[in-house]
C-alpha cells in the first residue's frame, strides 16, 4: 500500500529544462517513476530524457494523464509554480525548492488545503514509495520495500539512517521528507496519519531537530491515538540558541524549540528516542 | 535578517508607530549632545543583535547629560556576548504607567502569521506564556486576507484597551502588519509598548527580524545588510558570502558534512563522545569540488580548530567531487591538522581511491568516525 | 412577506456616534426599525438616541440578539467595518457609504459572497420594507406598503417615483437601492430572484441608469424567468459619453453603458419601459 | 483621474515594462531636439485625455527632425475635441510586425477585475469585441489571491505568443496587475502592444485611470491631478474643489438638483420637452444653505445658461435650506436669469414659503417644472 505515492502515480516534472530538474529527471526515470511531462514557461515543445516539455501544467494535462508534480522551479517563482499546479488540477505537489520566502509558503499551504491538495515541502528531498515510485532527489538504490514507515524533516540524514535500516534488513514503506523550512505542508502529525491507515507500515521512524514544535506536537498526537510503534532520532542537541543550523526552520528561537524539550515529549509519548542514527535499527530489532 | 532597534524604530517612525524622543551616537561626546537637545532624563540602550541586552548591562539610565557621556564611554566599546558595542541609542527616558506587548511572528504548527497582545510587556514574553498563558492574546491571521482593522480591535480590546487608546494600540498592531507584509519580516516586535503617565502608547523596545529568503524583493535592505555584518566575524562573513551555512562555536573540532540534519547529527555524535566542535558547516546539497575547497579554507582559518572532521553521505553529492575538494584544498592551503573523513554513497569508491591514494583515511560509519576525530582533538589537547 | 427586511430584523447601526449615523439612528427609530445596537470603536460605553454603543460588532453582539447591520462608516474605513460584520455573524449589511474605493467593494464583496452574506450597497439609500423596517436613510413617509417592488441604482429618483406610486395607490412590498456604485452587492438579478419568490409582491418597478450592463443582464434574466410585470425608467438618456454623472457607476465608457442599449434590451425583454417618472405609475395601472 | 499617456509611461517604465525611447515636448524646438537625440523616424503624439486622438489626428510621423519640429508646430496650440493640445510625446517610431490588446480593468456584473489579452492591438478594443468575440481572451482575477503568473502564461498563450515572448508577456501582464494593485488603478491598458520586426514587445500606447476613490491613499498623485486639472475649465475645476458633481454640457438651461439619478432624470426631461441642458450639477445628499449657494454661483458663471431649473426632492436634504441657498445665490451674486423652482419633501412648506415670499414660484412636478423651463428658455433665445 504505502502512502502518498506508488505506480499509479503519473509526474509532471515543474522547472524541468533547468539544471536540477533535468538531473532528476533522469534518475526518477531511472527508478522507474512514471514522469509523464515536464513544464518550463518559454521553453514548450523541447524535450528533456525524453519526457516532452510544455509551457504550462494546464496544457501539458490537456495531453498527458498525471496526479502529481514535482517542483524544481527557482524560490522566487516557485509559488506561482504550485498555485499552477493547484490551479490544473493535480492532487500532490512536492516542493524541491529551498530558500522560499516564508510568506509565499504560508499562502501556497493554504491554498493547497482549501483545494484538498497535499504538498510536501518546500525544501524537501521528496517521497519515496521503493520499487513503485521515486518523487524526490533522495538516491534510489539505499532504499529497499518493506515495512518501517519514516518521516523526517532532514535530508541526508534521512539517507544515513535509511541506508542503515536497508543494511540492518529493515525495508521501507514509504521514506517521506517534511522538508526543513519553518512553514510546510504535510507535517508529522499528517504523515502519521496516512501511516496509521497503511497496514504495510508497521513502525514508523520520525526524524526531528531544533526548532519549532512540530516534534512536540507530533508526540501529543502519537500519545493520544496512534498505535503503531515509533523510534525517533532528533538532530541539534548540541546546537546553540539563536543560531539558524543550515535549515531555514532548524533554529532555538529563546528557549523553544529544544532538542531536549522534543527528546522529553517524544519519550513521554512512548516514542523510542535514540542518542546515535545507527541505533534507530537496533532498537526496530527490539520492537519488532 | 536581524535589525537594530534604531534601524526597527526608524520603520516604525515611517509608518507612523509613536517612538521615543531621540538618535544614535557613537561616541560620549555625541551621546551628551542628544541627551541636552532631548533635554530630560535619558536611555542609553547598546545596539546588540543579540538578546537579553537588558540584563546585561546594556540599558542604562542617565539624568544629566554628562551623566549620559559617562555611561556612553562605558557602554561603548563593552562586549554584550562577545558582540563589540559600537553605537548606543540615546532616548528619552518615559514616564511609564504600564507595559504592553505587541508582536506578530510565524506559527509552524498553524502555518500562518500570528498577532500576539499581551498586558504583560517588557519581560520575556515566553516567560509569560509560560507562567500566564492566559494573558497572551492571540490571533491568526487569514494567509489570503491579511490583517484586518476590527481584528486588531478585538485584541487590543481583550487587553483592557479602552477609548483613544483601543484606536491607537489597534492602529499600531495594523501598522506591525503592514511592516510584515511590506518587509516578509518574519518577526515584529514591540516589548515593552508603554502606557505612559499622560496616556500615550509608545514603542519603547523595536524588534524586527526580514526573511532572509525574501531579501532578493527587498533590495532597499542592502545597506541594513552591511551593518548586521558588524556582528559577524570574518569567517562567518566569508561563509555567508559562499552561501555556505556556517555557525561558529567554541570547541576544537572543524566539523564539515552534506545536509543540515547530518551536520547537525555530526556534532552531536562528536559531543556525544566528548568532543566540542568548532562550528556547524554545510557545504549543501550537490556541492562541487571548489566548495568544498572553501568550507575548508573557512573553517580551517579557525585558529581553534586541532582536527578536521568531514562527513560526507553521498546522495546528489558525488563523494569524488569532495575528495577531489579535500585534496586541492590540501594542497593549495597547506593543512596542518589532521582529517577524519567519513564518506559513503554516490561515487563512494572514486571517492576513496582518492583520499586513500592521498594517504587519508576514510571511514564508513559517522559514529565511529565522530568518536575517532574526538580521540585526536583530545590526544591534540593533552599534547598541548 | 417583502425581502431582505421585516420586522424580524434587528439591526446594530455601524459609525453610530458619527453625523450621519446618529441622524438617520433616530429616524430610523421613529420609523419603527429595531435598533438595537452601536458600534463605533473607541466610543463603546456610550449612548446615542437611547441606543448602545460598544467598540467592536462581536461585544455588541454578545449583549444584543442582532441580523443585520447598517454602515455610515466613512469611506476609507468602510471595508473594515464590513468584514467585520461579516466575521461576526451578520446576515445583511447595508452600505450607506459613499466613495469607497472599487478594490475594497471587490474584496468586501468578495468576502460575503463566501460567507452567505448579503450586501446591500455600497452608496445606497438602503432597503425599507413600509411599516415593518426602514434599514436607510429614505424619508419615510413618501412609502405606503402595498404591492410593488422598487429596485433602483439611484437614491432621490426613487424617492420621486415611490411617492408618485404612493400617491397613485400603489404601495410597494419592499425599495431596495442597489447603490450607485460600479461594483456592488445584491444586484438587479439577484433582488428580482428575491422578488420572484415574494408572494406580496405583484409587479416590480426597476430604475436603471446609465454605466454598465446592469439592465442589459437584467432583461437577460427577465426574458428567461421573471413571470411577474416589470416596469422601468431608466436615467441618462442624454449623458454625454466619458463623463461620470454623479454616481461612480454613472459613466459611459465608449459605446457600453448608454441608456438607449438598456432601454432597448428591457423593452425587448416585454419590460415597460417609461420616458417620464411619473408614467410609471400610470402604466402600472394598465398592468395591474 | 485619468493619466496622460507619457504619465503611464513613466510609471510602466518604473515597473519594468518596455516603452519606446522618447520624451515630451511642449515647443517645435524641443520636438526637435528630441528627434535629433532618437536619431530615427519618430511619432509625434498629442497628449489629450479623451479618446480618439489618432482619428482627430493626433498621432502623426515625422521622418526627420526638421520634420518633426513642423508637424508638433501643427499639433501644439491646436484642439481635440475642444481641448487645446499643450504637450506633445515624441517616439521612436517602430518597425511593427503585429500589435497586441493587453488590458486589466472592474468587470461589474462579476464584480471582479479582469484582465483582457488580444491578438488584434491598435484598434478600438470594443469593436473587437463585437466583431471578433472570440480573439477577446478574459480572465477574471480572483479578489483574495490576485493575479499570478500562470494565469498571465495561460492567458497569453492563448494568444499564440511563443518562446521567450510568453515569459515577457507574461510578465508585463503581471506588471500591470501590480499597477493595479499598487496604484489602485480601475482601468491600465497597453494598446498596441507592438510586437516589433526584431522581436520584442513594446508598449506603443499607454492608458491608466486611477480609481478617484482611492485618491486618498495615494499621495503620489498630487501633483498629476494639476495637471489633469488642465482638461478642465474653470468652473469644472470649481465644482471639482467644492466636491460637487458637475458636468458641463453645451446647452443653455443650468441644471441642479439633489441625487444623481433625479438630476439625470431632470436633464432627460428638460431633453424631451425640447429643451437643451447646460450641465449637471448634484448638490448630492443632506447638502446645506451654502451648497446650493455655490452650485448657482458655479452654474450662472456659465455665459450661456439662461434660465436656472432647480429640482429638490426633499428626503435627508431640506427644502428650506434649500430654498436659503437660493435666495442668499440671489442676493449676493445678483442673479440675471429666470429660476425654475420644483421642491417637494421634507420641510417643503417652510421653503415654498421662503421662496414665494422672495417672488419665486415653486412648482410640484418635476415633468411640469422642466416643461415651464424649457419654455421660458426657448423664449429667452426667441428674443435674442
Amino acid at each position: 500500500m504505502a502512502i502518498l505515492v506508488n505506480n499509479k502515480t503519473r509526474v509532471i516534472v515543474q522547472g524541468i529544462t533547468g539544471t536540477q530538474g533535468s538531473f532528476h529527471t533522469k534518475l526518477m526515470l531511472e527508478y522507474g517513476t512514471k514522469v509523464v511531462a515536464g513544464v518550463t514557461p518559454g521553453k514548450g515543445g523541447q524535450e528533456t530524457h525524453g519526457v516532452p516539455v510544455y509551457d504550462t501544467v494546464k496544457e501539458a494535462l490537456s495531453e498527458h494523464d498525471a496526479n502529481a508534480s514535482i517542483i524544481f522551479v527557482p524560490a522566487p517563482f516557485a509559488k506561482d509554480a504550485v498555485l499552477e499546479g493547484i490551479n490544473a488540477g493535480l492532487e500532490l505537489i512536492v516542493v524541491i525548492t529551498e530558500h522560499i520566502p516564508i510568506k509565499d509558503a504560508i499562502q501556497m499551504i493554504e491554498v493547497a488545503k482549501r483545494n484538498n491538495v497535499n504538498i510536501v515541502g518546500p525544501n524537501t528531498p521528496g517521497v519515496i514509495t521503493p520499487n513503485e515510485c521515486k518523487l524526490g532527489i533522495m538516491p534510489g538504490h539505499i532504499f529497499k520495500r518493506g515495512e518501517i514507515g519514516i518521516i523526517s524533516r532532514s535530508g541526508t540524514l534521512t539517507y544515513e539512517i535509511a541506508s542503515n535500516l536497508t543494511r540492518a534488513g529493515f525495508g521501507q514503506s514509504t521514506c517521506l521528507g517534511i522538508g526543513g523550512d519553518p512553514v510546510i505542508g504535510i507535517n508529522f502529525i499528517d504523515a502519521l496519519q496516512m501511516f496509521v491507515n497503511d497496514d504495510e507500515t508497521k513502525a514508523v521512524v520520525l526524524i526531528g531537530e531544533i526548532g519549532g514544535d512540530a516534534e512536540e506536537k507530533a508526540a501529543e498526537y502519537i500519545k493520544r491515538e496512534f498505535t503503531k510503534p515509533v523510534a525517533a532520532f532528533i538532530a541539534g542537541r548540541t546546537a546553540p540558541p539563536g543560531k539558524r543550523m543550515g535549515h531555514a526552520g532548524a533554529i532555538i528561537s529563546g528557549r523553544a524549540g529544544t532538542a531536549e524539550s522534543k527528546i522529553k515529549a517524544l519519550k513521554r509519548a512512548g516514542v523510542y528516542v535514540v542518542e546515535k542514527p545507527k541505533e534507530i535499527s537496533e532498537r526496530l530489532k527490539e520492537i519488532l | 535578517m536581524k535589525l537594530y532597534e534604531y534601524q526597527a524604530k526608524e520603520i516604525f517612525k515611517k509608518f507612523g508607530i509613536s517612538i521615543p524622543r531621540g538618535q544614535i551616537a557613537d561616541t560620549p561626546e555625541e551621546c551628551k549632545k542628544i541627551a541636552e537637545e532631548i533635554g530630560k532624563p535619558v536611555a542609553i540602550k547598546a545596539q546588540v543583535l543579540v538578546g537579553g541586552r537588558g540584563k546585561a548591562g546594556g540599558i542604562k539610565f542617565a539624568e544629566t547629560p554628562e551623566e549620559a557621556a559617562e555611561i556612553a564611554s562605558q557602554i561603548l566599546g563593552s562586549q554584550i556576548k562577545g558582540i563589540k558595542i559600537e553605537k548606543v541609542l540615546v532616548e528619552e527616558k518615559l514616564e511609564i504607567e504600564n507595559e504592553l506587548y505587541f508582536g506578530i511572528t510565524v506559527d509552524r504548527s498553524a502555518r500562518k502569521y500570528v498577532a500576539i497582545v499581551s498586558s504583560r510587556g517588557g519581560v520575556d514574553i515566553e516567560e509569560v506564556a509560560e507562567k500566564y498563558p492566559e494573558e497572551i492574546i492571540k490571533h491568526y491571521v487569514d494567509p489570503l486576507l491579511g490583517f484586518q482593522g476590527f481584528e486588531a480591535r478585538d485584541l487590543v480590546k481583550k487587553i483592557g484597551l479602552k477609548g483613544r487608546n483601543l484606536i491607537i494600540a489597534a492602529d499600531i498592531l495594523n501598522k506591525l502588519w503592514k511592516i510584515v507584509e511590506k518587509y516578509d519580516a518574519e518577526l515584529v516586535e514591540i516589548n515593552p509598548l508603554i502606557k505612559t503617565k499622560d496616556d500615550k502608547l509608545i514603542a519603547a523596545d523595536a524588534r524586527l527580524i526580514i526573511d532572509d529568503n525574501a531579501l532578493f524583493r527587498h533590495p532597499e535592505f542592502e545597506k541594513t545588510m552591511e551593518t548586521e555584518g558588524k556582528e559577524f566575524n570574518e569567517r562567518e562573513l566569508k561563509a555567508r558570502k559562499e552561501g555556505l551555512a556556517y555557525v561558529e562555536l567554541d570547541g576544537n573540532i572543524g566539523i564539515i558534512g552534506n545536509g543540515a540534519g547530518l551536520v547537525m547529527a555530526t556534532l552531536d555524535m562528536v559531543s556525544l563522545y566528548g568532543g566540542k566542535p568548532a562550528n556547524f558547516l554545510d557545504v549543501g546539497g550537490g556541492a562541487d569540488p571548489k566548495r568544498m575547497e572553501t568550507a575548508l579554507e573557512i573553517i580551517l582559518s579557525n585558529p581553534r580548530v586541532k582536527v578536521v572532521f568531514i562527513n560526507i553521505l553521498g546522495g546528489i553529492t558525488r563523494c569524488d567531487w569532495m575528495a577531489k575538494g579535500i585534496i586541492e584544498a590540501r594542497e593549495r592551503i597547506k593543512i596542518q591538522v589532521p582529517l577524519v573523513v567519513r564518506m559513503v554513497g554516490t561515487m563512494e569508491e572514486a571517492g576513496r581511491k582518492i583520499l586513500q591514494e592521498a594517504g587519508i583515511d576514510v571511514l564508513d560509519s559517522m559514529e565511529e568516525a565522530a568518536k575517532r576525530a574526538v580521540e585526536i582533538a583530545n590526544r591534540i589537547a593533552g599534547d598541548e
